[in-house]
């Protein structure tokens, strides 16, 4: 109907999220609560916050802590809240050349894939999890380089694809690979460290900045997020039985009157 | 090739499967390929055919640039587009960005060279043909664009073909200025490379053959409807 | 040989009617570095029938195009004198290959008439009866491409017919047609030039020069060697060039 | 659109920095457009002559499915590709998944349509106008093929540009066939994709710039050419 | 009318010299509901000089191609005689609108003899000689198709000179000739005769049939009237129809 139809906002936010599908889980009970639609542009992470500073997204929600604080510091952003994390594995061949499943730590299984010179294809496109595969090399202490190490510049899909044509490792987050199809010889070989935690957050974007947006909706979706009723609906969202996404509101910082 | 048998089957599936969200996103597909091609000929006909009719100084440096143009990468033009429609960009008050028409808009300037480009070729011989005999009709220049574009109607038929099928088969423009918003902005090909980066790849070629069947239902008509009037000329 | 030679404009000049209507001075005509017309002057008067004679090459069709404002000359000058009112001749021509519109031979006559601004509710009854004048009524739906040689000639000639033009351009336009057709389109020229328009015309068939012609334009070689009444040119011409080219034995 | 003018900017000092590793991605991006053009042309002319020349039952068919196959997705052509290539695939034993060839390849795929598709309309109308003269010669449709491509080589020039422009802006099937694995198989286009999700805006623009700068020098080697020849020819 | 009527095949039949050599039977042919040919019984014999005539739109354009292979007849046969061999008879074809390759006058002419097969070194040499032998020599390398009509058609007739063919089909051959080329023409075309090519052609100059022909095929409306040795057909034409074409009162 048509108040539905003006009734909606504009989220910005990562591919692997929007792959994973946890949208098409959560947003009907948002929408079904608050007569709100969400158009969800799922682009590359730097995408999110370009399409962020340019007023052509009333929410976001990512995964790069650096870059959240940077739109905050900027004075784009007026909020970050934090909503859920799932974690980072390690996925590679079958055979496990590299021999990281004995690995303590991520860092280990790192040190053996560098060390056996097996296939290791990096997304290479800035992303929050390619920024995150770079702090981990770096706390490895390797400058990872040479033929095994292929740098790609791909989104997490097409990187996975590739990663299952060459036979390589790869460093994925848990929801996009639940959700990825063409595996191949893929499987999942490493998980479980404290270093592959993966913090999304929702931020809201100043007022002033761009007076245009849909300030009032985005906040009502911004809360929503972080209400007992959000937090739910993210953590029955199950991909083949398994829950991928781990709601970690803390409600002291949701300091939104007359939400209940 | 498993999956490609597998391809076949989903196709098939989503074709007797009559999904209504698949028919939304071949619907809006076919409305905004050939709302695109419908502006592309609409400009690039007549630009093609003034571009063989008329010689003035830099004329070399026009085709050149429209045939280059030919090569505009989607991405590019998507870009443009958004940097346009953005709400920081010039016409970013008319709130067009991740709508249908910004789509349109997107893909006809990804249809606009090719039709021209190619059209020049075909209105060009004719011309050479026609020439004299118009001008000695007193027939102008601009009078006889209509006619010259008329008479080559069936090889210019190949042509917007051609550019229906740039609009129907690009992502990266569309990509960007819709967005590939679910229900809204969604086309078959954002859907194939949502579908590809999921790694489903029986179900991305399965809509692949599923797109392409419908171009080629479209290219089927445009024959036949050529065919007969063709015939009809001797 | 091309050492005063300059690009030219078409300029109208207002003419009494003693004036020639057409005027060709120091007309030149070069196409990459080859000189095809050359240090052309003629004058032609306001009435009449001028056949242009020569042998294949010499340069017939050029000098038409030239004139009729086809082509743009090299060097010299294309003069037309205009109607009273200072409104241009019109002008029509039919082409030694008659450039056929990819339509049916009706529709070929009606786009001429739009051309020529004819309202649209006449165009379908003048081009009728201009096929039926030419003997193709019945073939006014055929296309126009697949009609046989002579009949694409008689449909060119209907053409011109049917825009009812001061001066009339004829390239060779018997060549293809059979003897009656043939004389029809005689008795045609006659009409034309009855009704007072000028004619020139280019023709292979020295007979139908004699039976048409006020005065003969004889070109060679880029050359126009002689421009004499026809009745002089047959019977006494002055060069010898013309002389063997009437005899046949002049080689182009 | 300070976007823009940011583009000019960032055209204008990737050109001037010569970095040599642009120049290795140019290098590339022409070697894989020009090779799929070649191998587009060398079976596309062809085939398109063939259809213009030969009449035999269901060449409307093929003909309608040739112009369907102008909107062929590149993500689609990348797939086929990918699927045929991979370890699993029957070509796999090859070993040309994420090379350069094999990214000729897939765009040869989608540029073949293109060419055969313009170059049948083009050869069609010279043959109506040679067929009986040839015919006449003792010149068998086969050996006519060569003549007529030869005689229409003039047009055949935009419609080979045309493949060109296909090959050089598309990115969908390079990127997953190629990978887009830096140093090895990045080329303009992906370069451009990924800068924009990287959300530098004003690079990937540049690079776009910098891309159909290089379209453009092409196109104009390929008028300047032509117009030479065909002045030549009055 | 077309109540009996089957499509064909080019047979060849094996030719004792007496045989005809050509045997057009019950041919027809008709487009899209037209009928333009019908119930053509024409036998032509081995040797000889054969002349069409009939108004604009008979059809004798469209006989020549059928003869010549280049149209399927709609119905009836084309039975071609052989050489001794077994060896297809070698034909050539001037059109009426002589069609011209977009390239030199010369490399008209080679690629005719590449089309024939002749070997490569011969080519220029026996292309020179044909320009020569027809006037073009000094337009050799001009682009076929800026030629003057008359330059154009005399190509098309050195094209065919040069395939030496032993069946000739000239379409109006002469009719955009200056007089001389018009004589070098009808030489040539003797010439041709006396080297043993049987020659088909069509013209609307009755006094080129009459110089030329050894009979006359008569067509009208797409039937032949008459088929009959020249003589007897300009003397006594046995039809009223054939009267009025010679008189020139026969429209067409
Ligand atoms: N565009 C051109 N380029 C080069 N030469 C040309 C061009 N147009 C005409 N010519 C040459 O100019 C000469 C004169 O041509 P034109 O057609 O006027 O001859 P014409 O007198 O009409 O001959 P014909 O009796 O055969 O029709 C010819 O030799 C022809 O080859
Ligand atoms: N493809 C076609 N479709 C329809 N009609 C045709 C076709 N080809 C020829 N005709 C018609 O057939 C008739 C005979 O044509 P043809 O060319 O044989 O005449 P012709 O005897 O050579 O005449 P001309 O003396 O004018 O050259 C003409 O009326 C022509 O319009
Ligand atoms: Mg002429
Ligand atoms: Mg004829």
């Amino acid at each position: 109907d048509e108040r539905k139809e003006a009734h909606y906002i504009v989220l910005a936010s990562t591919t692997s999220t929007e792959n994973s599908g946890l949208f098409s889980a959560i947003i009907p009970p948002f929408t079904e609560a608050t007569g709100i639609s969400v158009r969800v542009v799922a682009v590359g992470t730097g995408q999110v916050f370009a399409l962020s500073r340019r007023g052509d997204a009333d929410a976001l929600l990512v995964h790069d802590a650096a870059g959240e604080a940077r739109l905050i510091d900027e004075g784009y952003a007026s909020e970050r809240a934090e909503i859920m994390y799932n974690d980072f594995v390690i996925v590679g061949p079958n055979q496990d050349p590299a021999g990281i499943t004995t690995a303590k730590r991520a860092t280990g299984a790192f040190a053996r894939i560098a060390a056996a010179e097996s296939p290791f294809v990096s997304r290479g496109d800035d992303s929050g999890t390619h920024r995150a595969e770079r702090q981990l090399w770096q706390a490895t202490g390797i400058a990872p380089q040479g033929e095994w190490y292929r740098v790609l510049g791909s989104g997490m899909g097409p990187t996975l694809n590739t990663a299952a044509a060459m036979g390589a490792y790869v460093f994925t987050d848990r929801a996009t690979w639940a959700a990825f199809d063409n595996r191949q010889d893929l499987v999942l070989l490493f998980e479980g460290d404290e270093a592959l935690f993966n913090q999304y957050a929702s931020l809201l974007l100043l007022e002033e900045r761009h007076p245009h947006l849909k300030h009032e909706l985005a906040r009502e979706w911004h809360r929503w997020l972080l209400s007992e009723e959000g937090q739910r609906a993210i953590a029955d969202f199950e991909i083949a039985g398994q829950a991928v996404f781990t709601p970690n509101a803390q409600r002291g910082t949701d300091r939104s009157p007359g939400n209940q | 090739m498993p999956d490609t048998d597998n391809a076949f089957q989903a196709a098939l599936d989503l074709i007797l499967g009559l999904d209504p969200t698949l028919l939304g996103i071949v619907a809006l597909s076919l409305q905004v390929s050939l709302g695109a091609v419908l502006v592309g000929a609409l400009i690039g006909l007549p630009l093609g055919a003034a571009l063989a009719l008329w010689r003035f100084p830099g004329r070399g440096l026009v085709v050149t640039l429209l045939n280059a143009f030919m090569g505009l990468p989607p991405v590019v033009a998507g870009l443009l587009v958004y940097l346009l429609l953005s709400r920081a960009g010039p016409l970013g008050e008319l709130g067009l960005l991740f709508t249908p028409t910004a789509m349109v808009i997107a893909q006809s300037l990804l249809v606009l060279p090719i039709i021209a480009a190619l059209t020049r070729d075909h209105v060009r011989s004719l011309w050479d043909e026609y020439r004299e005999q118009l001008h000695s009709f007193g027939v102008t220049r601009l009078r006889a664009m209509p006619s010259l574009l008329w008479d080559a109607r069936f090889a210019l038929m190949t042509v917007i073909l051609a550019g229906f099928g740039r609009a129907s088969a690009e992502v990266g423009a569309v990509l960007i200025v819709g967005g590939n918003i679910e229900g809204v902005t969604r086309v078959m090909t954002t859907a194939i490379a949502l579908e590809t980066s999921k790694g489903n790849l029986s179900l991305a070629l399965g809509l692949g053959l599923v797109l392409l069947g419908l171009v080629a239902l479209v290219n089927a008509t445009a024959y036949l409807v050529g065919e007969r009037a063709r015939r009809k000329l001797g | 040989m091309n050492d005063f030679c300059h690009p030219t404009t078409l300029l109208p000049t207002a003419s009494p009617a003693s004036q020639p209507l057409l005027r060709l001075e120091g007309l030149g005509f070069s196409h990459q570095g080859q000189t095809l017309l050359q240090a052309i002057d003629l004058s032609l008067a306001a009435r009449g029938r001028t056949v242009i004679l020569g042998p294949n090459g010499a340069g017939k069709s050029l000098l038409m195009r030239l004139a009729h404002g086809l082509l743009t000359p090299s060097c010299g000058h294309v003069r037309w004198a205009t109607h009273e009112s200072g409104r241009p001749l019109r002008q029509a021509m039919v082409f030694q290959r008659p450039v056929m519109l990819r339509r049916s031979a009706l529709a070929n006559l009606t786009y001429a008439l739009a051309a020529r601004g004819v309202p649209w509710r006449q165009r379908r009854g003048l081009a009728q009866a201009a096929l039926t004048r030419f003997g193709l009524a019945s073939l006014a739906d055929r296309p126009a491409r697949v009609l046989s040689g002579g009949e694409q000639q008689r449909l060119a000639l209907a053409r011109a017919w049917v825009l009812e033009p001061d001066v009339l351009f004829l390239d060779e336009p018997t060549s293809a047609l059979d003897p009656a057709s043939l004389r029809a389109v005689e008795d045609a020229v006659h009409a034309f030039h009855a009704q007072g328009s000028r004619i020139v015309m280019t023709s292979h068939d020295l007979n139908q020069a004699r039976r048409l012609a006020d005065d003969i334009v004889f070109l060679y070689e880029g050359h126009v060697i002689e421009h004499t009444p026809a009745r002089e040119f047959f019977h006494a011409p002055s060069t010898q060039l013309a002389r063997g080219f009437l005899s046949g034995d002049l080689l182009g």
